[in-house]
């Protein structure tokens, strides 16, 4: 059994903080690596130790292998912890941290390979008796290979996705034969950005399922659990915005049975550490395999809060050798979490990134409140990166009271400098659908454009407010304002868009 | 007292003031109000409006203030005499902004352009495409036209609101 | 059943806000009061409704019952919540409400009446059954009767306490004869400004005891279960700082018993709504029954995180009249909670209170990590009030990880303005006695002047980068800076004092 | 290269620092350190020290820099070769703060006054009651001496640091 002194965390931005939290927690040493857009980053001045590993654009630097080996090198740190995205799944980054004789804090290179071929995968789990969606397991050589093999699946539409990839990121839905060509291609393009591989695949889509994804969590001597479902059915172009735990609509018996076959996915490729099987759950209660994400997912605080665990110890202790200490059934799940992706993005504006310094920063308090930022005062969002500011969490004793503690904890929230995804989180909440349950991966774009046209209360509280506040500011001591404040109320500051929004309250 | 004048719609309405220091009456519509306003910083008051508690974050423009209440932001015109007098004078004031610049909506590197200049387009199409936060997003055209100028090349980093394509008509 | 729609918070504050969240969540509106040094307090900026009150001295305004029920009366509120402190166990003022024909949140004025006369609570504990410290329970006259009752008592030392009161104030240990006049002076004198009551009585002195004191919960039908203990020992002068749930020595079957002697204490007194019972738990394990506060404690978020429920929804749901939704033996307590409390006291100048403007202001985030505060950016700390500026919560699987965490969270927080009690905590929870649970009320006292003198590490680095700051001030470009900041470095700014403090890492 | 000066109890050890835009290589000691410093804001600094990363809040008085450097308050005595010209020049620098002033340790209100001006008193007798924050808090002699003079009066609102009482010798 080794004991951790030192891990060098292979990432940037909310995870690499909250992934350090754990190891202060611990006493080890957390050693952070940033670009040169990042040395004032919220991971760097959280780190006990930090080094350089090249310019802004991540293919320089948090996709550069060798700059983030010479750094462990360099720290003396004895594991590398590489977050999510990244390199967290990529076999060769794995394979070279362990060849310089360092732990690397997740499951071993082979089975990153085996899953992250998302062919092999599929293989893998048809065999292990694992219910997957119908496709075709080859990656896509050219438009025409695309076509035949679309044909032999029954037609469109069809979902073109990374070979190497997760996320959303080089995924496309394809619903005609003359979109084909630019999904391609568009497809292509960003799995080379984001996981250094073009190549892509194609699987039948499945109408209007939800996402129900199981945390699974192994030991090296291959003993393994489920840590219940997760429902990250709210997404926006398969980007997951809200997740919780446990789902609104699973019964008992078929949280257990997705549990175990989660189970046998995970001893079917020889899991260790913290993984997650991705299902669709379509309106029949039947679930496929979508994929296995082969390391920490972004949502996991809502199962850390609902089983009252820290799965980034749990991961550091599983990598030190320990067993798993607990059983299946020693497991005391409580209540229900919600998490909200705090995104550095204008949803009024098609979600476009968002970037900016930040300006002004409150955060949420109070019972069942959890924020796990990658933010700060005065921190630069910057458009290199991913554009998850911070995350929300929130707990509570049911459902409908952690709905409402979110509403009430956004509500608490204000971020100033960037727009972010917090209005449009907000209405999602509100909406009857969600509270109902009766949701499914296209609830977005099913709803947003309406929910965006919701009615503000409270406008003749705002209007007589605005009159008064413009008043008050016309009749300020002209010693108390700056030169440029004086005539006619202030001179024009920061635009802010002309928008109608519902209020929460 | 003083007259303010709220913009509704397209006509003005006169609202009457009076007060100091943040304590203020307001009177709109024959109805009346007390307003308790106190500045917390230079974005943020408390109003207390007839025992209704608000924290509010207001930006005062030209003519109008904008404002973020309970979540919900809001522009409201509002006009002191000065102004109200200017604008009687000086007519509706700016031109709206031209609908003919294609504007990046956000910082990015510009990854492939599309069209030509030159080449007719018709509204929804394709014109670029900005790579920003690792995602890809492509720009297409608020209505048809010609290109009339193209002011990017690939791998070219840009501001938000750059302009990046003119389109004519 | 009534359905409460808006609740009028007798109080300001951290509890204020504390409540107000409750209320936010279930739908409720909350109004606020505040006296004239609070128009901008964090209670205000979250209420739905504000009221003034009166001036900034408590008496003439929190303290101000014609006041705070006109308030109520205007504001249309169906119920009142009292908070704790100000008229939370004043049974007059919980009368007046009731005869306003509004909801008093907490048990009935016959009930607070009851227990808030320490001497008839002491009775009816004795006759209940309950174990009570032994002590005299009349209101002291004067110095010669104070005398003969501490001769019949076994001598010094005793205790001299408000008959009204708790907290702390109006307290006072006195262990010689010569110290009794000054001593019993003070307390009425305190005791008075506090509640409003200078009746004081003497007890027996229990040496070095810890304090560990019942969570109760009763509903209007007689129904009572209790919540586990806290552990509340780490205190100054009488003032919990450090408390935590459950206690770090006690066997589950004492638990059990001192849990069912609390409701028994609950059901002799026909309690309902939430109340803690407190004890003095002595070496040797026996407990005595101190007082019972008749109200919502400052450490309820401990039970509350351990326990996974809303205590303070709780209290507005049995005040509407529902049950207990729960059994003693439904009870799913999980892991650890430790509260801090954060006030505005210089720990390093005798725990003076440190009054100011919060200019920078930076909360710890993560797992297992709450915050209850009462202040925000650009509040002001007067002196007119309490002293508790915030609450920092954790929650962990296990007591030494809930320490580590909060050592964790101490670390992250940062308040400018003011001094506070954190770099205090942080000591507490770095010594080994308190870590293996040796620890009683008199901790503190014992330990807290060599835990001060504790040497810093890291001073060479503190070195290398003190002359590194100076001498990039020294050669920035005088363009940069301001005029008065060119010459020699920059001029004095606030002066910080000169301290050796032990860092946490 | 400049020589900057720490000092160390009595004496002033020599300390070299070259370097610009907060890219800095320090000596002292026979010791050689890299330093990467940036501002976050008018107080706090990111400082990579040889790859050890510090959050440090910083205040620079004339002769001194006050750190926070992982919860722990320090004081750093530091020269510039100006200064140091300076203090050689006029010595020891300002006279130490008066021992007869007993001042307020914290704003809040006087309740009673235990000593009358010409009164001897002990080192630890109780002076005065001050009541701040529904507290009340004694304040008693650092040293034994005579009572000059009282400053203060009973319900009398005192801000920290103000003088309340002066004693003699």
């Amino acid at each position: 059994m080794t004991k951790i002194q030192k891990i060098l965390i292979a990432n940037r931005g909310e995870i690499a903080v909250r992934i350090m939290r754990s190891c202060r927690e611990m006493g080890i040493r957390a050693a952070a690596v940033y670009s040169e857009a990042d040395r004032l980053s919220a991971h760097v001045l959280a780190a006990d130790e930090a080094y350089p590993i090249g310019p802004a654009a991540a293919a320089q630097s948090y996709l550069n292998m060798d700059a983030i080996l010479e750094a462990a090198r360099k720290s003396g740190a004895d594991a590398v912890h590489p977050g999510y995205g990244f390199f967290a799944e990529n076999a060769d980054f794995a394979q070279r941290v362990e060849d310089s004789g360092l732990i690397f804090i997740g499951p071993s290179p082979q089975t990153i390979r085996l899953m992250g071929s998302k062919t092999e995968a599929r293989k893998t789990m048809m065999d292990a008796g694992v219910p997957v969606v119908p496709g075709a397991r080859e990656a896509l050589a050219s438009v025409e290979e695309a076509q035949q093999v679309i044909e032999y699946l029954g037609g469109f539409p069809v979902l073109i996705k990374a070979a190497a990839g997760g996320g959303g990121k080089g995924m496309r839905l394809v619903r005609e034969a003359k979109e084909l060509p630019r999904a391609l291609e568009a497809a292509k393009g960003e799995a080379l950005k984001a996981f250094g591989d073009a190549a892509v695949y194609v699987e039948k889509f499945i109408e209007s399922p939800k996402h129900i994804e199981i945390q699974i969590f192994a030991d090296r001597r291959g003993d393994a659990v489920h840590l219940w479902e997760r429902d990250c059915s709210i997404q926006r172009r398969h980007q997951k915005v809200i997740e919780e735990c446990p789902s609104a609509i699973l019964t008992p018996e078929k949280r257990a049975e997705m549990g175990q076959v989660a189970v046998q996915a995970a001893k079917a490729c020889r899991y260790s550490n913290a993984g997650t099987v991705e299902f669709l759950y379509d309106r029949e209660g039947n679930f496929y395999f979508l994929e296995m994400n082969t390391r920490l997912q972004v949502e996991h605080p809502v199962t850390e809060m609902v089983m009252g665990m820290d799965l980034v110890k749990l991961q550091i202790r599983v990598a030190e050798g320990h067993p798993l200490p607990f059983r299946q059934e020693d497991l005391r799940p409580r209540g229900h979490a919600i998490e909200c992706r705090i995104n550095a993005e204008d949803v009024f504006n098609n979600f476009v990134p968002s970037t900016g310094k930040i300006s002004y920063l409150k955060l949420p308090e109070g019972p069942g409140v959890r924020v796990d930022s990658g933010v700060g005062l005065h921190s630069e969002i910057s458009r290199f990166y991913d554009p998850i500011a911070a995350k929300l969490v929130v707990w509570a004793e049911t459902r409908p009271e952690a709905i409402a503690r979110m509403k009430r904890a956004l509500g608490e929230l204000r971020i100033e400098g960037i727009d972010t995804t917090a209005p449009f989180c907000l209405r999602v909440l509100d909406h009857p659908e969600f509270q109902q349950g009766n949701f499914n991966i296209n609830f977005v774009d099913r709803y947003w454009q309406q929910m965006q046209q919701s009615l503000p209360d409270e406008a003749e509280a705002a209007e007589i407010i605005a009159a008064a506040i413009a008043y008050y500011r016309d009749h300020q001591s002209a010693s108390t304002l700056s030169p440029s404040e004086n005539a006619n109320h202030a001179p024009a500051l920061s635009p802010w868009k002309t928008r109608a929004l519902k209020t929460m309250r | 007292m003083m007259k303010y004048y709220l913009k509704r719609e397209d006509r003005y309405e006169e609202i009457d003031i009076e007060g100091a220091g943040g304590k203020l009456r307001v009177s709109a519509n024959g109805r009346h109000y007390a307003v308790d306003l106190v500045p917390i910083d230079e974005k943020r008051y408390s109003v207390v409006l007839d025992n209704r508690a608000y924290l509010v974050e207001a930006e005062i423009q030209k003519n109008a203030v904008h404002l973020l209440l309970n979540q919900c932001e809001r522009v409201v015109q509002v006009l002191n005499p000065q102004q109200k007098l200017e604008s009687e004078i000086f007519g509706k004031g700016e031109k709206s902004h031209s609908e003919s610049e294609v504007r990046a909506p956000m910082p990015g590197l510009i990854l492939r352009i599309e069209v030509e200049a030159g080449q007719e387009i018709a509204a929804g199409q394709p014109l670029l495409v900005i790579e920003a936060m690792k995602m890809e997003n492509e720009i297409r055209a608020a209505s048809g036209g010609a290109v009339k100028e193209i002011l990017v090349q690939p791998h070219q980093a840009v501001e938000r609101n750059d302009i990046l394509i003119k389109i004519g008509n």
